[in-house]
């Protein structure tokens, strides 16, 4: 992304995103691979909630195709999609810290991060683009290790979790860089139609997760974190909390992933009926909309990734405008933009 | 002030450190057994394959990744059987979304955990997954 | 026979101590030049050696402290930090030095030629004069001269220029708004970094850097001027963060904003001159605040405390001058690896709306106690 | 508010207007000249209060394109889903880009991807395309790209 800055000295009065430059056309990839393929590709739109946009894509699929997910099937995913959360607000939280000035924290993160990436190596295979999940459960069962790692993950991550607010959150000078800056009114989010994190800090209800649940989130008890003062510290108080919350579901579901199958029976080859599915998931930066128009074949005919980082940017412009050049880059952290997902 | 007491905390406790010496750790690197590395074909000491040819992987790659060349065997009754000439792999074009391992109906292909794929010429990366002379295994169809 | 060992270990220690003090050097060296050469040649003798130990120095010591940066930051993020040249990686920054040597210095097309060479230079010159009135250990002194802090903070302004230059000559809008950025701030913290060095004029009633350094021989200023002290302490601290340009007040060289501020478009040697000035100068900055505040190579005396007093004076002076100078620096680089950075407003609003009367205030408390004879 | 509800309340403010209920969402098939004016109404309608448009996309159909519009009320939940109908030779709609700030960047993404002019949109320049794009609308069934790596 390429972003041009019209400054009056330090001022901002204008931003323009330039966008394209990883654009890879993923709908019109999608529009010829087959239900069962184009899922992988999903994984390369928002890297850092891969499994997210994988489950999006599977929920899509077994809407049309009107597929019961086994029980087992569906919390593994919910875990999984957790962890996800987790990992990409642990990235967040360090590349934010960075781009404000300060180091340390990136690396501290990652520290955690990279515990949750050895769960995903072990029971996926692969780190970031895991294509985990397929139309109707998920792909491998879990490993053996699985759950022990996960709870022991648990225990590391509460007791490091407060070295967080010491490192960061409480730090003055933090706090006076992130407060009242990228303000962003309830109307004005949403109708540049942001979501996730960015929305509910203008305190717009919008977790998908509670309004619309999918797979095992109406099992599980978790809070809505809504912030109201629409600033940059709200957006990113919110995140913060919300790794919490992700905690407490994955504390829910670790000890009760019920027997089964991992995987419903399906057909070798899927056949969406003709018409059109959209399914919305929250992933970790907002809502990701599946807009799939089929005509029967094996090959969506359209496909539509309503990406939540595309929308959230284009609010930029709006919270840029007449602050510092300094303020643009705490604006982006906590909106959190992930350059592939705005691109696809 | 408090996260100066926690950076210098983690600044006199030098065990927390999680630095992988990577290159130097290669002999005590071990990587999970699912890590999607790259796809190779698992022989025998027979110099035996279980892959019949049935281009299931082909189908499922979504990227072309791999070719199967077939010819036709005569069995040892006179007929004519399928089977693989070459398993043409492309790595270079391989995203390692595991959906040919999971399609193969005879389990003759599986995920390496090799991961140092460099290489100079890029020819290199693609693969022949059969070993040269090899055969299909006795019962698998 | 260990008896007599035991006895003899401490003796040579001692012995070895005392020469590593450089205690005298300059002036055996003095004489011996004297005495053997013409005055004329002697002192032509004098200034070569000044002038490759300033060379010498300036080399090392930016070997040092990158080498120390890079350290401190890896421990402090749990990393392990360099360690593959030399043993525990401590060749990193020369070889990376050698690295930049044989690097091609590019000008880019737009810029202004002179000006863009002259910059480093100018940078690097000044770090060197800086080094000029440090005493670096007793009787170790290049220039003793009467006026020695206020040449220190005459000199170490010229510093601004060099970046502004650089900013300028760059013809690039990050150099031109990092060199913008770090004028303002220098300019600014200046103010308050000069005013706390008065303070320990005042108290001291000379400009003569050894004279300070005397004045400390019954204690150091930070313990005998009462709190007044300490908070000019503390403000000189944060203000000679904020004229080195260092986090969490890097503004001129804020690389999520300004991509590498002023020095952008520098390369190979160039840059590593910029590189180097910015730590010479961070060494220069903590050497002078811990000869005014923390009593040079003065060594730690705790009254009448005669058994540890005679103790502490075995440790030689130049041990006490570096070991002050390194924590001081330590501090800096701590601040540096956890605090974020400040945004430009906040960063002259808190110069200009907190330092800079706290400290005009402070001076005046300090005057008040050094006309009343109050500290100890 | 259920399908039906919504339903006689929107044929209030658009008797021109199709239902198709056939998906999950109750689907509206309005005239592209009419959609600026209803998609005005839907957002200040006390009781429907379309304030959030969190899709905006088009679908080409070889022989005309189809506009589709998700909407949804932060209000009261509900979700609809909006088409028109365009012609494929010249596609030509109404920005609603004042009403919904969002369909700013999502009216750009389609005007690049498809060729669809939104008229009386306040900055229509490509936003993902290089500039100085030439040649035709990548998303079009029509578009073949000479690099296409899946068809290997």
């Amino acid at each position: 992304m390429h972003l041009v800055i019209t400054l009056n000295g330090e001022t901002i009065k204008k931003v323009e995103p330039h966008l394209g430059f990883i654009h890879r056309s993923i709908e019109k990839m999608c529009e010829s691979l087959t239900y069962r393929q184009f899922i992988y590709v999903t994984s390369r739109m928002d890297y850092l909630s891969a499994h997210i946009n994988n489950q999006a894509c599977a929920l899509c699929v077994e809407k049309g195709m009107q597929i019961e997910v086994p029980e087992r099937a569906q919390v593994i995913r919910t875990i999984m999609a957790e962890l996800t959360r987790i990992a990409s607000h642990e990235l967040w939280w360090g590349a934010m810290a960075m781009d404000i000035g300060a180091f340390t924290p990136f690396f501290h993160a990652f520290r955690e991060r990279e515990k949750i990436n050895d769960i995903m190596e072990e029971t996926c295979g692969a780190r970031l683009t895991m294509n985990y999940m397929v139309p109707g459960g998920v792909m491998i069962d879990l490993h053996p290790d699985f759950q022990r790692k996960v709870k022991e993950f648990i225990t590391l991550f509460k007791l490091k979790i407060h070295e967080y607010d010491e490192l960061v959150t409480g730090n003055i000078i933090f706090r006076n860089r992130m407060k009242d800056v990228g303000f962003l009114s309830k109307e004005d989010a949403i109708s540049y139609g942001c979501s996730g994190p960015a929305a509910r800090g203008s305190g717009v209800s919008c977790d998908i997760r509670k309004l619309y649940p999918y797979d095992a989130y109406n099992k599980v008890q978790f809070e809505e974190v809504i912030e109201t003062a629409g600033d940059s510290l709200a957006r990113y108080m919110i995140r913060i909390k919300e790794m919490n919350q992700s905690v407490h579901i994955i504390e829910q579901l670790i000890d009760n992933i019920p027997e089964g199958d991992f995987q419903a029976k399906t057909k070798a080859v899927l056949k969406l009926p003709k018409g059109e599915f959209y399914t919305r998931v929250e992933t970790a930066r907002g809502e990701l909309g599946v807009y799939i128009v089929s005509e029967g074949a094996t090959t969506p005919y359209r496909i539509k990734f309503r990406s939540p980082g595309f929308s959230n940017l284009s609010a930029l412009d709006h919270m840029a405008r007449g602050s510092k050049l300094g303020d643009l880059v705490a604006m982006m952290g906590t909106l959190d933009l992930v350059i592939p997902d705005i691109d696809r | 002030m408090v996260g100066m007491r926690r950076t210098g905390y983690y600044f006199t406790h030098h065990k927390e450190i999680i630095t992988q010496e990577y290159p130097d750790n290669r002999d005590t690197l071990k990587l999970p057994e699912r890590f999607k590395g790259e796809v190779v074909m698992p022989h025998d000491e027979n110099n035996e394959h279980r892959c019949t040819g049935c281009t299931a992987c082909e189908l499922a790659c979504p990227n072309g990744t791999i070719k199967v060349v077939t010819k036709f065997d005569i069995t040892p009754e006179g007929k004519k059987k399928k089977a693989i000439d070459k398993l043409v792999y492309h790595l270079e074009l391989c995203t390692m979304c595991n959906l040919c391992i999971i399609a193969c109906p005879s389990d003759a292909i599986v995920m390496a955990q090799t991961f140092e794929h460099s290489v100079f010429d890029r020819a290199e990366l693609t693969k022949i997954l059969n070993n040269p002379g090899s055969k299909i295994m006795d019962g698998v169809e | 026979m260990p008896l007599t060992s035991a006895f003899i270990i401490p003796c040579s220690l001692f012995d070895i101590l005392k020469m590593w003090s450089l205690n005298n050097i300059t002036g055996i060296i003095h004489d011996w030049l004297y005495q053997t050469f013409s005055p004329t040649w002697a002192l032509t003798f004098e200034m070569v050696i000044a002038g490759v130990a300033v060379i010498g120095l300036f080399a090392v010591l930016g070997l040092i402290l990158v080498i120390m940066e890079r350290k401190v930051s890896a421990w402090i993020q749990i990393r392990l930090g360099p360690n593959r040249v030399g043993p525990k990686g401590m060749l990193q920054s020369l070889a990376d030095t050698l690295k930049l040597l044989v690097k091609e210095g590019l000008t880019p097309g737009g810029a202004d030629k002179f000006l863009f060479n002259l910059a480093p230079i100018i940078a690097m010159i000044v770090a060197m004069l800086l080094m000029a009135p440090i005493a670096f250990a007793k009787d170790f002194q290049l220039w003793d001269l009467n006026i020695g802090v206020l040449y220190v903070s005459a000199v170490s302004s010229i510093m601004v220029i060099s970046i502004l230059m650089a900013g300028w000559a760059s013809n690039n809008k990050y150099s031109l708004m990092g060199a913008m950025r770090s004028g303002a701030q220098i300019v600014s913290y200046e103010l308050s970094a000069g005013l706390s060095i008065l303070s320990i004029v005042v108290l001291t009633g000379s400009l003569n850097i050894s004279d300070i350094i005397y004045s400390q021989a019954d204690g150091w200023w930070i313990f005998k001027g009462h709190i007044p002290v300490i908070i000019s302490f503390v403000i000189f601290i944060i203000a000679v963060t904020a004229e080195t340009n260092r986090a969490p007040f890097d503004l001129a060289e804020a690389e999520s904003e300004l991509t590498a501020g002023f020095h952008t478009e520098y390369s190979g040697m160039k840059f590593a001159l910029f590189f180097l000035a910015e730590y010479v100068n961070v060494f220069i900055v903590c050497a002078i605040g811990a000869t005014l505040f923390l009593g040079g190579w003065m060594p730690f005396h705790i009254g009448n405390w005669e058994g540890f007093n005679h103790v502490m004076d075995y440790i030689p002076s130049s041990i006490w001058f570096f070991g002050k100078t390194f924590f001081l620096i330590f501090v800096i680089m701590w601040f540096r690896w956890t605090f974020p950075r400040l945004r430009i407003d906040q960063l002259l609003n808190l110069e200009w709306k907190y330092l800079l009367p706290i400290s005009m205030f402070n001076l005046l408390l300090v005057t008040v106690i050094a006309i009343l004879g109050w500290h100890f | 508010m259920s399908n039906e509800e919504l339903k006689t309340k929107i044929t209030e403010l658009l008797p021109a207007a199709t239902f198709d209920e056939s998906g999950e969402w109750l689907n509206i098939n309005v005239e592209p000249s009419s959609w600026l004016s209803f998609a005005g109404k839907l957002r200040n309608n006390d009781s429907l209060f379309f304030d959030y448009l969190f899709c905006l996309t088009c679908i080409d159909w070889k022989t005309h394109l189809t506009m589709v519009c998700h909407l949804s009320s932060t209000k009261y939940r509900h979700n609809i889903v909006i088409k028109s109908k365009l012609d494929a030779g010249k596609p030509e709609i109404e920005s609603v880009s004042h009403i919904w700030k969002t369909a700013d960047f999502h009216e750009r993404e389609v005007y690049e991807m498809f060729g669809v002019n939104f008229l009386n949109h306040p900055d229509l320049r490509l936003l993902i395309l290089p500039d100085g794009w030439e040649g035709k609308n990548p998303m079009r069934k029509d578009f073949e790209d000479a690099v296409n790596m899946i068809k290997l």
